[in-house]
C-alpha cells in the first residue's frame, strides 16, 4: 500500500508542477494545492502506512491498539496542512490583488518589477 | 444571500456552531479534534453571521477586532509555555492541575491553555480575513 | 520520570536559547492587540527588539563560556521533544539578526509610508525576527521548517506593505518561488524522516552516517535545492532581483540582511554538520554553483541601473562566497562562510538603508538619473564609499576578512590535493571581488561623482536634490552610520570576528559538543 | 633620546590616518595655513624615524609587532630595515613638501578634503613599506589604491577624471588581488604571516608565486602592458602626480619586488622576467615621452621609463645593480617630484602646460627656473648630483657580462639618453627663447609652492656631495636588505674619468643632446605612427571594460528575464535532478514494487483522487477545475481516514472545503480566460519536466521505503501520551505537548498570514488613486450593472 500511495503522491507532484507552469495565476494556485497534497502524501507514506486504526488510546487503555497508525507523520502533516493553507490563502488574495492592479492573471504579462524593456547599462564612467 | 430566512437562522446557526467549536476544541486531547478545527468552525460561524448581518455588524458583535483576538491567542499560547519558567522546567512543559467538581474530574493544564490559544488564533485570523473580504465585497 | 522526562532542573540561563523567539512572538501578539495605538506600538517594538538583542548577547556570552546551550521543550527527553540548541554560530547569527532589526526599526521611524505602518509593519518585523531567530537557534529539522515558514509569511506581509503595483508583481514571484522552496524542504524532510526515523539534528548526525548513502545523497541534494533557493544561489535565485527593490527601502534592507543568510546558515548547518558524507558527494555541484553565483552576482550589479536591484545582485555574489566556503569545507573555508554571513548581514543591510536615503535625496531609483551626491551630501558619500569597499572585500573593512579566510581555505584545500575545484573556488572569490569593485565603483561614479544625469551635457550640479530632514539625518543616517561603524571597527580589529569564525567552523566540523549539549551523547554510536 | 621603535612606527603609520580623519575639521580652524599644519605630520614621522637610522645602518633591523587577531595567528607587525627605512624617509620627506605645496596650490573649501586624502595616502604608503605582516602589507597596498582612486577622481565632475580613477582602481585592483593570493600562498607554504620569517620560497608553488607577485608589482608600478593607467592618472591635481604617481605609490611595485627578492630572487625566471618587462617599459616610456607636448604628460611617461629602469636593475640583481636601483630611486623621487611641482608652478603662473605654448619664462619665474635647473640636471645625471652616481652605479653593474646584461645596458643607455632629452626640453623650452603669450600673465608662484622644488633640488645636490655618508646610512643597508646579505658601501665623492661607466655617461649626454635637437621631428614621426596604428592599450581598456558591461547586461537579461514560468521551470528541473540524480548516479534506484495489496475501497479512493487530478489538469473551464480540486481533496481526506488518521482527514476536509469556497468566491469576481493557452512545444516541455519531477519523487520515495523505518519516536509517543501527558489522542498530544513548539510556530504563521492578507485587502480598498487606473474587472462590472 505504501508504494501505491507513493505513486499517487508522484502523480500529485506531477500535476502540481504542471499546473504551476501554466502562467495563469489561478491555475498555479490549483497546482500549489495539488503539490501540497502530494508532499503530504510523501510524508505520510514515508512514515509507513497503517490501516483504519487511529493512534488514539481507546477508552480505558493506556496506549493505542496494536497496529495503530504512526502518529508522528500525522502531526507533521497537520502542521504542514495548516501552514500550506495559510500560504495558499495569502497567495490567492495576492493573485486577486495582482489581477486587479495589473489587469493580468498571466504571469507573462506581469512584468512591472522586471520590465521587458529594461535599459541597457550605461556605457560611461 | 440576505434573505429573511437566512437573517433569522444565521444568529442561531452561529450560536450552535460556536458551542460545537468549543466542544471540538475541548475533546481534542482525547478524541479527534483540537484547537485548529475548533477555531475553523468558530470562524465559519462568525463568517456566516457576517454574511447575514453585514461585516460591520459581525465585527461589532465581537467588540474587538478579530486580528486582536488572534494576537491574544498567540500571546496566551506563548505565555502558557512560559509558565514553566517559574518551576525550573523547560519551555512548554505541561503543567497539570486536577480538580474534582461534582465528582467529575476536571483537568486544567497548560497544554489545554495552549490549545485554546491555537483556537483563538485560528478563529481570529480566519474571521478577520473573512470579514475583510466580505466588507471588501460590500464596498467594491 | 526516568526514560521519559529529564530529571534535572533546567538552568535559568538555558532559557536564553528560546527567549529570543518567544519574546518576539509574544511581543508581536501584544502589538497586534495594541493595533490602534501606533505610537505606543513603535516604542514597544523598539523595546522588545532591544530586549531580544540583550538576550541574544547574553546567549552569545553563555555559549562562549560553556559551549553549546540546549533546551528540550516540554521536559521530554531528546530526541522526543523539540530541542533548541545554540552553538556559537547560531548565537552570533541570532545576535546579528537582532542588531540589524534594531537598526532597521530605528530607520523605519523616519521612512515608512503611513499606510504601511497601519497595515502592521511593526508586528511583521517582530514576527520576522522570531522566524529568523527560531531558524538560527532550533535544533530540530522540522522545527526549522516551521520557522522558515514564519519568516516567509512575515516577509510576504512586509513585501506587500503599501501595496504598490510593482510590489505586487515582485511579491508574486517572491511568493511562489519561496513557498516552493519551503515545500521542497518539507518534501525532503518527509523523506529524511522516512529514512532515519528522527528529526532532531543531533540525532541525525549519528544516524545519517549509517543510512544508505545514495538515498541520503538525494535527500541532501533536495535540501541543497531548497536552501539554495532561500539563499538565492544560482540558478534558482531569480526571485531576489525580481522582488527586493519593490518594497520600501527599510523593508528591503531587513529582508536582504536576514532572509538569504538564513538559507546559508541552513546549508552550513545541514550539509556541513548533519550530512557531511553527502556533502562530499555533492561537493562538485556545490562548487560549480558557488563559482557561478560568485561571478554572475556582480555581473548583474554591473548591468543594473536600478540602485536597489543592483544591490540585490551584490547580495547574490555574497551568497556565492558563502557557498564557496561550504564547498571548500575545511576549517578556513567554513570559517570564511560563517564570517561572510555575518559581514553580509551588517554590510548589506547598511547598503540598503543607505540606498533608501539616496532615493530620498535624489527622488529617483534609477542610477542614470541620480548624480551629484558627492558634492551635496558628504556623509552619505562617506558611508557609501566605505560600504562599497567593504562589500568588495577591500581591507580594512569587515568584508576583507571572510574573503581572506576563503582564499586561505581554497589555497590550502588545493595544496592538500583537492584538485581543480578548490583552485576554481579561490580564483572565483578573487574574481568576484574584482567584479564587485567594478560594480561598486561604477555606482559610486554615477551616483556620487557624476554631477548630474546620465545624458546631461553640462557639468552643472544636480539641481533636483533634496535635503534630508532632521529625522532623516538623525535616524536614517544614524542607523546606517552605526552599522557602518561596526563594519569598520570589526574590520580594524578582527579578533572577535576571526575568533568567532574559527569557533563556528570547529563546531560545525566536530559536533561532539553540540550532541552532548543536546543530551544525546548516549545515543551516538 | 632613546629610540622607541614602536612609538616611531605608530607615529609614522597611524598619525597620518588620524590627521586625515580630522583634517577637514582642522582645515576649518586654521584656514590658509592648512598646508603648513599638514606638513607637520610627515615631519613628525621623519623625526621619529631618524633615530632608527643608526641601528638599522649597523645591520640590525627593528621589528615591531602588536597583537591583531591572535586566534588566527596574526600580528600587526612592522619591520624597519634598510630598505623600508629608505622608502619611509623618502615618503615622509617628499610628503612634507608636497603637502606644503598643496596648501598653496589648492585653495577653497575642498582643500581640507584634499589634504585629508593626501595624509591618508601617506599613512597607507608608510604602512606598505614598513609592514612585515603579509596581511598588513596587502591592507596598506589596497589603501594606497583607494586613496589614489579618490585623488585621481578629485575633479570628479569631469568624465575623464572619473574614467582615469576607475581605470587605475581596476588595474591596480587586479594586482592587489594577485598580491593577496600570493600572501596567502606564502602563508600556506611557510606557516607564518610574517615575511621576515619566510626565508627562501624556491620550492613548492614557486612559479605561481613569482607570477602573482610580479603581476601585483607590474600593475602597481605601471609596467608595460599595464602601464596605460599611469599617464591617465595625471587627471589628478599636480601635487598628486608628484607624490603618488611618481615618487611614492607607483614605487610600491618596485618596493615589492625589492622586498621579495630575498625570498623569490636568484632564479632565472625571476631575473629574466623583470629585466624584460623593465627594459620594455623603460624604452616605451622614454619614447612615448617624446610624443607629448603637455609637460605633465611628458613627465608621466618618463616616470614609466624610470619605473621600468628600476625593475630592470632589480632584475639584474647584482650588488651594484641594486645599489644603483636604491640610488636611482632616491634621485628620481627628488628630481621627479621637483619637476612635477615645477610644472604645477608653471601651470599656476601661466595657465598652460603646453610646452609649445611656453617660452622665455626665466625672467618672470626665476625661482621656478632655478628649481627646474636642479631637477633637470639630476635627470640628466650630471655630476655631482645624486642622479649621476645612480647612473654610474647602474652602468657599472651591467658593464661586464654576457648577452643579456649587454642588451640591458644598451636599453639603459638609450633610455637614460631619452630621459635626458626630456630633461633638457623641460628646462629649455619653457624658460629660454622668446616670451610666448599665455592665458595668464606669467608670474611667480607663492613661496610654499617654490619651497618644494628648491628643497628637493638642494637635497639632490647635498646627497650627491656626500655619497659616502648616504651609502653608509641608507644605500648599503637597503642593498643588504634586498640581497639578504650584508654589504658595505663603496660610494665615494669623485668621478673616475678613466672608468668606462663615465664614458657611457658621456655617450648618454651626447645622445640626449642629439635627441633634444631632433625633438620636434621625432614627435611628428611618432604621432604619424600613432595615427596609423589606431589602437592603444588605453583604448583597449575601454573595449574590455565596456565589453564587460555589455556582457553583464546580456547575461543578466538572459538569466533574469522576468518570466515567472521559466524561473519555475528551472526550479522544477533542478527538483527532478536533485531527487533522482544522486540516487541514479550512486546506483540506489529502487526495485519495482512487487505487490499492491489494496482493498477494493482503497482502490476506489485512489481512483477518485486520480480522477480529481486528471480533471483539474484537463478542465477547460475554471469552475470545473475548482470543483475537481474539491474532489481530489475529498479523496485525500478519505485516504487519511482509511490509513488511520482521522484528525488529518477532518482537517483536510475543512481546509479543502474552505479553499474551494474562497477560490470560487474570487473566481466570481474575476473574469478570466478559461483555457490553458500554452502552445504545443511549451506544453510538451512543461509536461516533460513535471513528469520527470513526479517520477523522481516517487522513485526516491520508493527507495526510502525499501528499508525499514525506526519507529522509536512514535513508540515513545504512543507509550507516554496517555500516562504522562494525559491525552489519549496521540496526534493531538504531539501537537500541543511533545512537539508543541511546531504548533506555536504554525499559529504564528496563521496569524501572520492574516495580517498580510488584511494589508493586501486594505491596500485594494484604498484604491483607485490617480496613479493607479481603475482595474478592468471593476469597470466591466459597473458597465453591466
Amino acid at each position: 500500500m505504501d508504494h501505491v500511495v507513493a505513486a499517487l503522491a508522484g502523480l500529485f507532484v506531477f500535476a502540481g508542477l504542471y499546473l504551476l507552469l501554466s502562467r495563469a495565476l489561478i491555475r498555479m494556485l490549483l497546482g500549489l494545492t495539488l503539490l501540497g497534497n502530494g508532499v503530504n502524501l510523501v510524508i505520510l507514506s514515508a512514515g509507513r502506512l497503517g490501516r483504519i486504526v487511529p493512534p488514539i488510546a481507546p477508552g480505558d487503555a493506556k496506549v493505542p491498539l496494536a497496529g495503530a497508525a504512526n502518529p508522528l507523520p500525522q502531526a507533521l502533516i497537520l502542521t504542514a496542512i495548516v501552514i500550506g493553507f495559510a500560504m495558499f490563502a495569502f497567495l490567492l488574495v495576492l493573485a486577486y490583488r495582482a489581477y486587479q492592479s495589473l489587469e493580468a492573471d498571466d504571469t507573462d504579462r506581469m512584468r512591472l518589477a522586471e520590465p521587458p524593456d529594461r535599459p541597457q547599462p550605461p556605457m560611461s564612467y | 444571500m440576505n434573505t429573511l430566512i437566512f437573517r433569522t437562522v444565521a444568529p442561531l446557526l452561529t450560536a450552535v456552531m460556536l458551542v460545537f467549536s468549543v466542544f471540538v476544541l475541548l475533546r481534542g486531547h482525547n478524541e479527534p479534534g483540537g484547537g485548529f478545527i475548533g477555531g475553523l468552525i468558530a470562524a465559519s460561524a462568525l463568517a456566516i453571521y457576517g454574511m447575514a448581518m453585514g461585516a460591520e455588524a459581525a465585527r461589532h458583535a465581537l467588540r474587538v477586532h478579530p486580528i486582536a483576538v488572534a494576537g491574544f491567542g498567540l500571546a496566551l499560547a506563548g505565555l502558557a509555555g512560559m509558565l514553566s519558567l517559574a518551576f525550573d522546567l523547560p519551555f512548554m512543559t505541561g503543567l497539570w492541575a486536577m480538580f474534582e467538581i461534582d465528582r467529575v474530574e476536571v483537568a486544567i493544564s497548560t497544554p489545554m491553555v495552549f490549545d485554546i490559544g491555537v483556537y483563538l488564533v485560528v478563529f481570529g485570523t480566519i474571521a478577520a480575513v473573512a470579514l475583510a473580504l466580505e466588507a471588501d465585497e460590500g464596498a467594491g | 520520570m526516568p526514560g521519559v522526562m529529564q530529571d534535572v532542573a533546567t538552568h535559568p540561563l538555558d532559557w536564553l536559547v528560546i527567549l529570543p523567539v518567544v519574546l518576539s512572538l509574544i511581543g508581536a501578539a501584544l502589538l497586534l492587540m495594541l493595533r490602534e495605538a501606533r505610537e505606543a506600538q513603535y516604542w514597544l517594538a523598539l523595546a522588545l527588539v532591544a530586549v531580544v538583542l540583550a538576550t541574544d548577547l547574553a546567549l552569545v556570552l553563555r555559549v562562549s563560556e560553556i559551549g553549546p546551550v540546549s533546551m528540550t521543550m516540554g521536559r521530554w527527553l531528546p530526541p522526543f521533544g523539540i530541542s533548541f540548541t545554540a552553538d556559537i554560530a547560531s548565537a552570533v547569527f541570532a545576535l546579528a539578526a537582532a542588531g540589524v532589526t534594531l537598526a532597521v526599526l530605528v530607520y523605519l521611524r523616519h521612512d515608512m509610508p503611513d499606510r504601511a505602518r497601519r497595515d502592521g509593519a511593526y508586528p511583521l518585523v517582530l514576527l520576522l525576527l522570531a522566524g529568523v531567530s527560531g531558524a538560527f537557534l532550533t535544533g530540530d529539522l522540522f522545527n526549522l521548517y516551521v520557522w522558515f515558514e514564519v519568516m516567509l509569511i512575515s516577509s510576504f506581509g512586509l513585501m506587500v506593505l503599501g501595496g504598490r503595483s510593482i510590489q505586487l508583481d515582485g511579491a508574486v514571484k517572491y511568493g511562489f518561488l519561496n513557498f516552493l522552496a519551503t515545500t521542497i524542504f518539507l518534501l525532503a524532510l518527509g523523506l529524511l524522516y522516512g529514512t532515519l526515523g528522527t528529526l532532531n539534528m543531533a540525532d541525525i548526525i549519528a544516524r545519517a552516517a549509517q543510512a544508505e548513502p545514495a538515498v541520503m545523497a538525494s535527500i541532501a541534494a533536495l535540501l541543497l535545492l531548497a536552501f539554495g533557493m532561500k539563499a538565492a544561489a544560482f540558478p534558482v535565485n531569480a526571485w531576489l532581483p525580481a522582488s527586493y527593490h519593490a518594497p520600501p527601502a527599510a523593508i528591503s534592507a531587513l529582508m536582504a540582511g536576514l532572509l538569504t543568510k538564513v538559507g546559508v546558515y541552513a546549508l552550513l548547518r545541514v550539509l556541513a554538520m548533519l550530512l557531511p558524507a553527502s556533502r562530499e558527494v555533492l561537493d562538485p555541484i556545490l562548487m560549480a554553483v558557488a563559482v557561478a553565483t560568485l561571478i554572475l552576482g556582480p555581473l548583474g550589479a554591473i548591468a543594473e541601473t536600478n540602485l536597489r536591484r543592483a544591490l540585490g545582485f551584490l547580495v547574490i555574489g555574497g551568497i556565492g562566497a558563502s557557498l564557496a566556503g561550504l564547498a571548500i569545507g575545511d576549517e578556513a573555508g567554513l570559517a570564511g562562510a560563517a564570517t561572510y554571513v555575518l559581514h553580509a548581514m551588517l554590510t548589506i543591510t547598511a547598503l540598503y538603508l543607505l540606498a533608501g536615503l539616496i532615493e530620498t535625496i535624489t527622488g529617483e531609483m534609477d542610477t542614470r538619473r541620480m548624480g551629484g551626491l558627492y558634492a551635496a551630501a558628504s556623509l552619505p558619500s562617506a558611508l557609501f564609499f566605505v560600504l562599497m569597499l567593504a562589500v568588495s572585500g577591500v581591507p580594512p573593512f569587515l568584508g576583507f576578512w571572510p574573503k581572506l579566510l576563503l582564499v586561505e581555505g581554497g589555497i590550502e584545500a588545493w595544496r592538500a590535493g583537492a584538485g581543480g575545484w578548490a583552485l576554481a573556488a579561490w580564483i572565483a572569490v578573487l574574481a568576484n571581488a574584482l567584479l564587485t569593485l567594478i560594480a561598486g565603483s561604477r555606482l559610486w561614479a554615477h551616483i556620487f561623482w557624476r554631477p548630474g544625469h546620465e545624458d546631461a551635457t553640462t557639468e552643472a550640479p544636480n539641481a533636483d536634490l533634496k535635503r534630508l530632514d532632521r529625522a532623516g539625518l538623525w535616524l536614517g543616517l544614524g542607523s546606517t552610520g552605526v552599522l557602518t561603524a561596526a563594519v569598520l571597527l570589526l574590520g580594524l580589529w578582527p579578533e572577535p570576528l576571526l575568533g568567532f569564525g574559527k569557533a563556528a567552523a570547529a563546531a560545525l566540523l566536530h559536533p561532539a559538543d553540540y550532541i552532548a549539549a543536546t543530551g544525546l551523547e548516549g545515543a551516538a554510536p | 633620546m632613546e629610540a622607541r621603535p614602536d612609538i616611531a612606527v605608530a607615529l609614522v603609520v597611524l598619525l597620518p590616518f588620524v590627521a586625515a580623519a580630522l583634517f577637514p575639521l582642522v582645515h576649518r580652524l586654521v584656514g590658509d595655513v592648512a598646508g603648513w599644519v599638514a606638513a607637520l605630520v610627515p615631519l613628525a614621522g621623519f623625526a621619529a624615524l631618524w633615530p632608527l637610522v643608526g641601528s638599522v645602518s649597523d645591520g640590525v633591523p627593528v621589528r615591531v609587532a602588536w597583537p591583531w587577531a591572535p586566534s588566527w595567528g596574526l600580528e600587526l607587525s612592522f619591520l624597519v630595515d634598510g630598505l623600508s627605512l629608505t622608502f619611509a624617509l623618502t615618503i615622509a620627506g617628499v610628503g612634507a613638501l608636497v603637502l606644503l605645496y598643496s596648501g598653496a596650490y589648492l585653495k577653497g573649501h575642498r582643500q581640507g578634503l584634499f589634504l585629508g586624502f593626501l595624509l591618508a595616502f601617506m599613512g597607507a604608503m608608510q604602512g606598505l613599506v614598513l609592514a612585515d605582516n603579509l596581511v598588513a602589507l596587502y591592507l596598506f597596498w589596497e589603501l594606497t589604491s583607494v586613496a589614489s582612486f579618490l585623488l585621481i577622481g578629485f575633479d570628479h565632475t569631469r568624465q575623464a577624471a572619473r574614467r582615469a580613477a576607475i581605470q587605475a582602481l581596476v588595474v591596480t585592483g587586479i594586482g592587489g588581488l594577485c598580491l593577496l593570493a600570493a600572501g596567502v600562498t606564502i602563508r600556506a607554504v611557510t606557516g607564518s604571516w610574517d615575511l621576515s620569517a619566510a626565508g627562501s620560497l624556491a620550492g613548492e608553488a614557486y612559479p605561481l608565486l613569482v607570477g602573482l607577485v610580479l603581476a601585483a608589482a607590474f600593475t602597481k608600478s605601471a609596467q608595460v602592458p599595464f602601464h596605460f593607467w599611469l599617464p591617465n592618472a595625471m587627471e589628478a591635481p599636480t601635487p598628486v602626480s608628484a607624490y603618488l604617481h611618481s615618487a611614492t605609490m607607483v614605487q610600491g611595485g618596485v618596493y615589492l619586488v625589492a622586498r621579495m627578492t630575498p625570498h623569490l630572487g636568484g632564479e632565472p625566471i625571476w631575473n629574466t622576467t623583470l629585466m624584460a618587462f623593465g627594459g620594455a617599459t623603460l624604452l616605451w616610456g622614454a619614447v612615448m615621452a617624446l610624443r607629448q607636448t603637455d609637460l605633465k604628460q611628458m613627465l608621466a611617461q618618463t616616470t614609466l621609463a624610470s619605473l621600468g629602469l628600476l625593475m630592470l636593475l632589480l632584475g639584474a640583481g647584482t650588488e651594484l645593480a641594486i645599489t644603483g636601483a636604491v640610488l636611482y630611486f632616491l634621485a628620481h623621487a627628488l628630481y621627479k617630484a621637483g619637476l612635477f611641482l615645477v610644472v604645477g608652478a608653471i601651470d599656476h603662473g601661466t595657465g598652460t602646460r603646453d610646452i609649445t605654448a611656453l617660452g622665455g619664462l626665466r625672467d618672470h619665474m626665476t625661482v621656478t627656473f632655478i628649481g627646474t635647473i636642479m631637477a633637470s640636471a639630476a635627470m640628466l645625471g650630471l655630476p655631482p648630483l645624486l642622479g649621476f652616481f645612480a647612473k654610474e652605479e647602474m652602468y657599472a653593474a651591467l658593464a661586464l657580462g654576457q648577452v643579456q646584461p649587454l642588451v640591458a645596458l644598451a636599453a639603459l643607455v638609450l633610455g637614460n639618453a631619452l630621459l635626458g632629452a626630456i630633461g633638457l626640453a623641460v628646462l629649455i623650452k619653457p624658460f629660454m627663447g622668446e616670451v610666448l603669450p599665455t592665458p595668464i600673465r606669467p608670474h611667480e608662484a607663492p613661496m610654499a609652492m617654490l619651497a618644494g622644488p628648491l628643497v628637493l633640488g638642494a637635497l639632490g645636490i647635498v646627497a650627491g656631495l656626500m655619497p659616502a655618508q648616504l651609502g653608509e646610512l641608507l644605500a648599503a643597508p637597503a642593498t643588504s636588505a634586498v640581497l639578504g646579505d650584508a654589504v658595505d658601501t663603496h660610494l665615494k665623492l669623485g668621478v673616475d674619468l678613466m672608468g668606462w661607466p663615465f664614458w657611457l655617461s658621456v655617450a648618454t649626454w651626447g645622445l640626449a643632446a642629439a635627441a633634444y635637437l631632433r625633438l620636434d621631428a621625432g614627435r611628428a614621426l611618432l604621432r604619424r605612427l600613432d595615427g596609423k596604428l589606431g589602437w592603444s592599450f588605453d583604448r583597449g581598456f575601454d573595449a574590455v571594460y565596456f565589453g564587460l558591461v555589455r556582457l553583464a547586461g546580456r547575461v543578466t537579461r538572459l538569466l533574469h528575464h522576468g518570466r515567472l514560468e521559466l524561473y519555475l521551470l528551472v526550479v522544477f528541473a533542478m527538483l527532478a535532478v536533485a531527487a533522482i540524480g544522486p540516487l541514479w548516479a550512486m546506483g540506489g534506484l529502487p526495485a519495482w514494487p512487487r505487490t499492491a495489496d489494496l482493498r477494493f475501497y482503497e482502490w476506489g479512493v485512489v481512483a477518485l483522487a486520480v480522477a480529481g487530478i486528471v480533471t483539474v489538469v484537463l478542465a477547460r473551464s475554471r469552475l470545473f477545475a475548482i470543483l475537481a480540486l474539491g474532489v481530489q481533496g475529498l479523496a485525500v481526506a478519505l485516504l487519511y481516514l482509511l490509513v488511520g488518521a482521522p484528525d488529518l482527514g477532518f482537517t483536510q476536509f475543512m481546509v479543502e472545503t474552505l479553499s474551494v469556497v474562497i477560490l470560487a468566491l474570487v473566481m466570481t469576481r474575476l473574469d478570466l480566460d478559461a483555457a490553458d493557452g500554452r502552445p504545443f512545444e511549451d506544453w510538451a516541455r512543461d509536461g516533460g519536466v513535471a513528469l520527470l519531477g513526479g517520477i523522481a519523487v516517487t522513485g526516491l520515495l520508493w527507495a526510502v521505503l525499501d528499508r525499514p523505518l525506526d519507529l522509536r519516536l512514535s513508540d515513545f509517543f504512543n507509550a507516554h501520551a496517555a500516562p504522562v501527558a494525559h491525552g489519549r489522542n496521540v496526534v493531538n498530544v504531539i501537537l500541543v505537548d511533545f512537539r508543541g513548539l511546531d504548533t506555536l510556530g504554525e499559529i504564528s504563521v496563521v496569524m501572520t498570514a492574516g495580517i498580510a492578507i488584511l494589508a493586501l485587502i486594505r491596500s485594494a480598498r484604498r484604491r483607485p488613486t490617480v496613479a493607479d487606473p481603475k482595474p478592468a474587472a471593476q469597470r466591466r462590472r459597473k458597465a453591466t450593472a
